[in-house]
């Protein structure tokens, strides 16, 4: 079961590798989220108390709905709905996957985690995540593009954490939801400002500072 | 009043002042509630340090805050950075007021958010969960962006914008990092809610897994490292620097980059104990600390802007803390002295600088000569500071720079020696250009003389009085603090080997 | 007492050596010249005139002569000449004696540009320029005589130059002493180097530097002149002749002799020879500053 | 050492009087003078005691500073440096009352007399430091207290620059000083100067690399050639009594650093030596060929600094030579004349700096070419001037010829004893010395006419005054000290003794004092033909006087070949008295001129302009720097704006540390 959620995580991210278009970015996002937050209560069965469900419930909802949600909303207000020109196309990106892929993987070999309960798909598929969100960040022009990059390091983050530790602090995970919450909303925010501003949310643009 | 309650109202007064200062339609009331709530911590925080200076290590919360000597030693950095960036925020927004600059959206913006950074830094500071440690450190980065906005303009929109997607990024490693290091200790017997505490993983290190320790320093130091301005993750901070308000950049310079760099000495002992003292982690440092330096230096060469220069400086001066840390032995309590000496210098410079901007109208540096003429205090200030940091004596920076050259040279690290000396001297001629053509050039045409009053005169004078009887001068008290700070990044108790 | 002999001697006959070179040069001119003693006659004829002073110019300038004699007359003291002793000698007299000669020149050539005028002020750049090249040969040929005779002193390096030194040193010496000579001529402003016969034009050096001057002052500066020729010619012709019998008449004679041979061959010179252009004064005392060194290598 | 601590005390109490804002600036500048005259007094007792055989004394004072002790030392060799420093700082004072107040506007009076007295203090306390870090210290002060002086006029953008280059050379000086101490420091495990005296145990190639730091930083400093390039253009810049301590003193401390870092590293190799001789030879001849080629007065004797810091560098040398090589007479005379003529510069530089000080507040120019006739109008100035340039020029009978005797005399012992090694050093030092002299001669011969004799230039030189009498004193001061410390100088060899004597090398083996004892004969005649030479000029003098009693005596126009109208313009300048010289040697000095000659039948004007610039600032320091700007420009590609670039540097370190860390 963990295996196969970790490979639809990997399966997502290598979507999201593969498109240009926001929405369609933004949504399969929001799946990945819902699986997470589905890993999250399902890896912690055998130890569900009342603030560890709420905590996988809370991931649930923000990584599943709210931040989609922002997002979408977002993208309406700057109405763009495709990338225009990605530094890398589909075709480069799939390919760079690949390789991330492997590196994730031969990561996952020097990494071993202590004990035998976890996946040893754990490592490789939280770092591939992590390159993933970091492959869009670098890659994409557009500011929301960007966000979502962010928001799928933030999960493969996630998932090793859910996935290894059957109990987590409550005060540590809910700060972590609450500035995760926080940051998708002052990205927002702050792309809403930028477009007002510039007219466009194109961070190809934006280097005006340099030196 | 007990340890717990003390450590908690750090965190709670600012967040609290924050707050009230939200329902005051007084521009200027707003402003001083602000200010007021600092200065009422910075009481507090002096208490507590005094206590952990006189008792030793203090403990609260089932033992989730803490302050040893080293975040006691930069709390106190933190409470003196933030106390006059406080002061100086209401004669640098003063002065925009008077001459009715801001709206009271702004300055609300610039209240709410203020106190509340300092909140989130001295939670950093305090505790002992590195969990809520790397909460308080996003929480930092989320609240001071928007402080980098307050004068909303398209270059500081942009400079937000790669200020909070860089650190973010950042900051998600560091999440990882920390996560790495909690899965290292996952199989101790340790209660799951204080597994993730310093003095628990410190005292655990035998039993830790070496590559999963090793994997989790690598993120959390290009994920802190990002946040403390290391090269080459730095690139977000002469934007950021340079567009937010003075007394923002001031404490970004002065401490904001420190408290990231916090982050990254706690990880360093535990991993030294688990790679068995090899000093891994410390050549690490010692080479991001030689890169900052040497990359800061070739831009400092050419820049024109002001704000910009003292960010690529910052850099510099980060590069040579974290130099300093990973030399180690003496090396150490050199950094954390040069800490100190970085932080009040660069604070007094930005100070100067967002004064001298206001009057100006401009941080380029051919239009902002002969500031000595124009504001005595400031020019005065500006000048003084630039050379402080370039390493002049009687300025302390120059001793703690000293120390570190000595502990390089004690443990035979020639390339270090080179490299470091290469980049400082750089620095020195670089910066000291423009030091002399902003104080005595020949100012424009259109620029009017500024406004003094006795605030700014104790903005300039505090810093340089403390930066000069340090400079000459050690006082016991900080001595010892400092030798503690060491002895905690060693994880020695025998503390012989420093100064 | 004989070691006031060759001061004495020197004072005494300093004029001569002049008027034997001018007699050498009329006799290559083909003319009969005026007599061996016309500088006596040119020096009293000075010496009972009054004088004519620039409103420009200041003590600097009446100074200049009368130190320039006091110079001449305190280097003869520390003077040989062959065997004849000098009357106070010391370690390190030779250095004393060049930096006295160094600051008769640096009088001469201010109380030169103290009258403002042109002429003077290129007369006196030209001295100091070909002095300050002229100087470093004639040391050069004083410290290759030194590790020689392995002395300081120059009253024992003259003394301890003989026969056998020329004998087994022959190369050495010979360059040193031709060294010297140009040297020599530089410094006394022969030819080819500089004409003391002209008085005009814009050729001249050192006589270019008095134009001003008149009167007693002017016999001073002739005087000194004298003595200076004396001084150095004493100083070659105490290298250049190696006669040390002992016996006190047959050195002094010869040396006398010695210093009226160098007398007519500077007459020779003078006379067969054309000046030198200007630029090519430095590279005529670079050479003998080579000869020196060739010198000093193959000692 | 209580007299010295006072001496400081009362220095730093002068700087705090100087700024604090209790009377006018006037009066405040008069009074820290005062006590700063008083300070320098008071210091000298202990300093003439030690140099007269007293003992040496120590102080330590509890401080607390990691690494650092307040150790002060006073043994003979700092007292020797310090004889001149707290000398020339009292005449520098006294002339500088008068002068500052022309030189600058009432409100930098305070900074400029506070920065000066810091100035001395520190430099009193490098001479005294015991301890590697507070010598440090002391030594940064004194650079940034002279450093505010060289830019006390600030509007001017050619005293910023001066003051820019002079803090970066510095700096970059004081580096290898450091680097120096630190290994110093970790070889022999203490700061403190009693331990570095171990390092006389070190091999000889760690001790070669010492002697090459110390070299490079402190010979910075001093002015060695080629990082001389900050003197001539701080130098000029500060006010001229300051000057006068800068060239006279103040690079003086780099020579004191190279002597003491010598006496800690025992028994020196033969290349020092050579080193020391071929830097002192280069520095001297370029010193002086670059000083011969200037028109700017304070520029020419900021030159000639250069140079005799070569003779000094040359004296030195020598003396290493000897050393290393066991020739115990040209080792000691090497470094005595050295040391005599860091003695005798700082009073005639002292001297001239003072004198030009005095022409530049007249005139109001640093230009020789606009200067003319001041003899008439200043002849004390005037006088004293003379007596300055004969000194330096190394002429007899004043103090200059005396040090110089020392080096030629080590010089000539060496090529007449030593082997081909010692003999051929010493000739090129013979060689050089007076190539050097003749430079000298003509450079000062220059000077001294260009600005003093002649006719007016220009017409404030015209118009120009004798200065006030505190401005007069200390040059007369200073100008009968040159003839005093010839006259006096046999007594001197006691002195050199003592302060050869605290060199552990000279410590053991033959006795020092009859390696000295050569040179006192020679230098009892040389005194005495002193004398002499005032007698018989006296009687010239007098008979002349006899001789022209009853005669016509006429002034009348120059005559100048009978030319009738001569006018001040026909005048020899400064540039062109010293064209031949400086054509010449054009290949080194790289002067650049322009002419517009005169054309044509009925030719308007002409105009004739010649630059000497720096060859060492041209050709080597700007060419570098600008390498390293435009370098630095290559990375600016680092910093190109686009966010995505940004996170891309990120991935890649993270990529690289893990795969590297994990490997």
């Amino acid at each position: 079961m963990f295996d196969f959620l970790i490979v639809l995580v990997i399966l997502i991210n290598v979507r999201l590798l593969a498109t240009g278009r926001i929405e369609s970015l933004i949504s399969w996002t929001a799946v990945q989220g819902v699986i997470l937050g589905v890993f999250a209560l399902y890896s912690r069965q055998a130890h569900l108390s009342v603030d560890v469900f709420i905590i996988g419930l809370g991931a649930l909802l923000l990584k599943g709905l709210v931040f989609p949600a922002f997002l979408l909303h977002t993208t309406k207000i700057v109405v763009t709905s495709r990338e225009t020109e990605p530094y890398v196309g589909p075709i480069g990106s799939l390919l760079i996957g690949m390789v991330a892929l492997v590196v994730s993987l031969w990561l996952g070999t020097r990494l071993p985690i202590p004990g035998t309960d976890t996946s040893h798909l754990l490592v490789p598929g939280t770092l591939f995540s992590i390159f993933t969100g970091q492959f869009l960040i670098i890659s994409r022009k557009m500011a929301i593009s960007q966000a979502v990059g962010f928001l799928v390091m933030e999960n493969g983050a996630f998932m090793i954490g859910v996935g290894t530790l059957y109990y987590a602090p409550f005060f540590v995970e809910s700060g972590v939801l609450l500035d995760m919450f926080l940051a998708v909303l002052i990205m927002t925010v702050l792309i809403t400002d930028m477009n007002r501003a510039f007219h466009h949310i194109d961070t190809h643009e934006l280097s005006r500072l340099k030196g | 009043m007990s340890n717990e309650l003390l450590l908690s109202l750090l965190v709670i007064i600012p967040l609290v002042s924050g707050l009230v200062s939200q329902f005051f339609a007084s521009k200027w009331l707003t402003l001083l509630i602000s200010a007021t709530g600092v200065m009422i911590t910075a009481a507090f925080g002096a208490v507590a340090i005094h206590r952990t200076i006189t008792q030793g290590t203090i403990f609260g919360l089932s033992d989730w805050l803490f302050l040893d000597p080293l975040s006691a030693f930069h709390l106190a950095v933190l409470l003196m950075v933030f106390g006059l960036s406080s002061l100086f925020s209401i004669r640098y927004f003063g002065e925009e007021l008077e001459h009715s600059y801001l709206t009271l959206s702004q300055i609300r913006t610039f209240s709410g958010l203020w106190t509340p950074a300092m909140a989130a830094m001295i939670l950093v500071l305090i505790s002992n969960n590195l969990g809520i440690m790397w909460v308080g450190m996003e929480a930092t980065t989320l609240l001071t962006s928007f402080l980098i906005c307050v004068h909303m303009t398209r270059e500081s929109l942009e400079a937000m914008w790669k200020y909070l997607l860089i650190c973010s990024v950042g900051i998600a490693f560091a999440f990882l990092g920390t996560l790495l290091l909690r899965l290292a200790a996952k199989d101790l017997p340790l209660d799951p809610n204080q597994a993730l505490l310093w003095t628990n993983l410190m005292a655990n290190t035998k039993s830790l897994a070496p590559a999963l320790i090793k994997a989790a320093f690598i993120f959390a130091l290009v994920g802190y490292g990002t946040k403390a301005g290391l090269a080459p993750m730095h690139t977000w901070l002469p934007d950021a620097h340079s567009k937010a308000p003075s007394p923002v950049s001031a404490i970004f310079s002065g401490f904001m980059l420190n408290a990231a760099l916090y982050c990254i000495m706690r990880f360093v002992p535990i991993v030294e104990a688990t790679t068995g003292n090899t000093g891994w982690s410390l050549r690490l440092l010692t080479g991001f600390g030689l890169f900052s330096i040497l990359l800061a230096s070739t831009f400092i060469l050419h820049q024109h802007d002001l704000k910009r220069l003292l960010a690529y400086c910052s850099v510099e001066h980060i590069g040579i803390i974290t130099l300093g840390f990973g030399i180690g032995g003496a090396g150490t309590y050199a950094a954390l002295f040069h800490t100190l000496n970085h932080s009040l210098s660069k604070t007094l410079s930005f100070f100067a600088a967002g004064r001298l901007g206001q009057v100006y109208g401009t941080y380029k540096m051919d239009r902002m000569a002969g500031s000595v003429k124009i504001s005595p205090i400031w020019g005065l200030g500006i000048f003084a500071s630039l050379l402080a940091l370039i390493g002049v004596v009687p300025f302390s920076v120059f001793m703690s720079e000293f120390q570190i050259l000595k502990a390089a040279v004690d443990g035979e690290r020639v390339g270090v020696v080179i490299l470091f000396l290469l980049g400082i001297s750089t620095v020195f001629v670089g910066i000291l250009r423009h030091a002399l053509s902003i104080a005595w050039g020949k100012p424009g045409e259109y620029v009017d003389s500024a406004s003094i009053n006795w605030l700014d005169r104790l903005l300039v004078a505090a810093p340089l009085i403390v930066l000069l009887v340090l400079g000459l001068w050690m006082p016991q008290p900080l001595h010892s603090l400092m030798r503690q700070a060491a002895a905690v990044i060693h994880n020695t108790h025998d503390i012989g080997d420093a100064p | 007492m004989i070691r006031l002999l060759h001061p004495l001697l020197a004072l005494l006959f300093a004029p001569l050596l002049q008027g034997i070179i001018m007699k050498t040069q009329a006799f290559f001119a083909g003319r009969q010249g005026p007599p061996v003693i016309q500088p006596y006659h040119d020096l009293a004829r000075l010496f009972r005139k009054g004088a004519v002073f620039s409103e420009t110019t200041t003590w600097v300038f009446r100074a200049g002569p009368a130190i320039g004699l006091t110079i001449g007359i305190l280097c003869l003291i520390f003077l040989p000449l062959g065997n004849m002793p000098a009357m106070v000698s010391f370690h390190g007299d030779l250095i004393f004696l060049i930096y006295l000669l160094s600051l008769h020149r640096f009088f001469t050539v201010i109380a030169a540009m103290d009258t403002g005028s042109a002429f003077e002020g290129m007369g006196a750049s030209r001295e100091m320029s070909f002095s300050a090249l002229a100087e470093p040969a004639f040391f050069f040929g004083l410290a290759t005589i030194a590790r020689l005779t392995g002395t300081l002193s120059l009253d024992q390096l003259i003394h301890g130059i003989n026969i056998n030194l020329w004998q087994t040193h022959v190369g050495s010496l010979a360059l040193v002493v031709v060294g010297l000579f140009l040297v020599f001529l530089a410094e006394n402003s022969r030819i080819p180097v500089d004409d003391p016969s002209t008085h005009l034009e814009l050729t001249m050096i050192h006589e270019v530097m008095v134009l001003d001057h008149s009167g007693v002052d002017f016999g001073f500066i002739e005087y000194a002149a004298a003595l200076k020729l004396w001084i150095l010619g004493s100083v070659i012709v105490g290298i250049a002749i190696p006669v040390r019998t002992g016996i006190p008449g047959i050195d002094i004679s010869a040396m006398c002799l010695g210093l009226i041979c160098l007398a007519v061959i500077i007459g020779i010179v003078g006379s067969i020879m054309a000046r030198l252009r200007l630029l090519q004064v430095p590279q005529l005392l670079v050479g003998a500053c080579i000869f020196s060194v060739i010198g000093f290598l193959i000692q | 050492m209580f007299p010295l601590l006072v001496s400081l005390g009362l220095m730093l109490f002068a700087a705090v009087v100087a700024i604090v804002p209790v009377a006018k600036p006037q009066t405040r500048a008069k009074l820290s003078a005062i006590i700063a005259v008083v300070a320098d007094g008071i210091g000298l007792v202990p300093c003439v005691s030690v140099l007269t055989g007293h003992p040496g004394m120590t102080f330590v004072a509890p401080w607390q500073m990691p690494f650092c002790s307040f150790a002060l030392n006073l043994d003979a060799l700092s007292a020797f440096f310090l004889v001149p420093i707290l000398g020339l700082s009292m005449a520098a004072a006294v002339f500088g009352v008068p002068y500052l107040r022309h030189a600058t506007d009432e409100a930098n009076l305070g900074a400029a007399w506070c920065s000066f007295h810091i100035l001395v203090a520190s430099m009193v306390t490098v001479m005294l430091a015991a301890n590697g870090l507070l010598f440090l210290i002391a030594w940064e002060l004194t650079v940034l207290s002279s450093f505010f002086l060289v830019v006390l006029d600030r509007d001017n953008e050619v005293n910023r620059q001066a003051g820019w280059i002079y803090l970066t050379a510095s700096h970059l000086g004081t580096v290898f000083i450091i680097l120096c101490f630190l290994l110093l420091e970790r070889e022999t495990g203490s700061l403190d100067f009693s331990a570095f005296s171990h390092a006389a145990l070190l091999s000889p190639a760690f001790k070669g690399f010492l002697f090459l730091l110390a070299v490079l930083g402190f010979g910075t400093k001093a002015g060695f050639i080629p990082f001389h390039v900050w003197l001539p253009e701080a130098h000029p810049a500060a006010p001229s009594h300051v000057s006068a301590l800068m060239s006279g003193v103040m690079i003086k401390t780099g020579i004191y650093g190279i002597v003491r870092i010598l006496y800690f590293l025992g028994h020196p190799s033969p290349w020092w030596g050579w080193l020391l001789i071929t830097i002192g030879l280069v520095s001297g001849v370029l010193g002086i060929l670059f000083a011969l080629s200037q028109n700017d007065i304070k520029k020419l004797l900021a030159y000639c600094s250069v140079e005799n810091i070569g003779i000094i560098a040359m004296g030195l040398g020598l003396g290493l030579l000897g050393l290393s090589l066991g020739n115990r007479d040209v080792a000691v005379l090497g470094f005595a004349g050295g040391l005599l003529h860091v003695l005798n510069h700082a009073v005639f530089k002292g001297l001239l700096f003072l004198g030009s000080g005095a022409v530049l507040e007249q005139t109001g120019t640093r230009d020789m070419d606009r200067m003319g006739g001041l003899l008439k109008r200043m002849p004390y100035t005037g006088a004293t001037f003379l007596v300055g340039c004969l000194s330096i020029c190394g002429l007899p009978p004043f103090n200059g010829f005396i040090s110089e005797f020392f080096i030629y005399f080590a010089a000539f012992a060496a090529v007449l004893n030593g082997s081909l090694s010692l003999a051929v050093p010493g000739l090129f030092i013979i060689v050089g010395l007076s190539l050097i002299g003749g430079l000298a001669a003509s450079c000062f011969a220059k000077a001294f006419s260009i600005i003093f004799l002649g006719n007016p230039r220009q017409a404030r030189a015209a118009e120009a005054q004798e200065v006030a009498w505190s401005m007069r004193g200390p040059m007369m001061v200073l100008a009968s000290l040159c003839a005093v410390i010839s006259f006096v100088a046999p007594s001197l060899l006691g002195i050199f003794e003592r302060v050869l004597g605290v060199f552990p090398e000279f410590s053991t083996g033959p006795d020092v004092t009859s390696s000295l004892a050569q040179v006192a004969t020679p230098l009892f005649i040389i005194t005495a033909s002193g004398f002499l030479f005032f007698t018989i000029l006296g009687s010239i003098v007098m008979t002349r006087v006899g001789l022209l009693a009853n005669r016509k005596v006429e002034t009348s126009v120059t005559w100048d070949c009978g030319y009738a109208q001569p006018s001040v313009k026909m005048q020899y300048t400064g540039s062109s008295f010293s064209q031949p010289l400086v054509e010449l040697f054009n290949s080194v000095l790289g002067t650049e001129t322009q002419m517009s000659g005169v054309d044509g039948y009925f030719p308007r004007k002409g105009s004739f302009l010649s630059h000497s610039a720096n060859i060492f600032i041209e050709k080597l320091f700007k060419p570098a720097f600008t390498r390293i700007e435009t370098l630095s420009h290559r990375f600016s590609w680092i910093q190109n704006g686009v966010v995505q670039a940004y996170v891309f540097y990120i991935t890649i370190t993270l990529v690289f540390l893990l795969i590297g860390g994990l490997m």
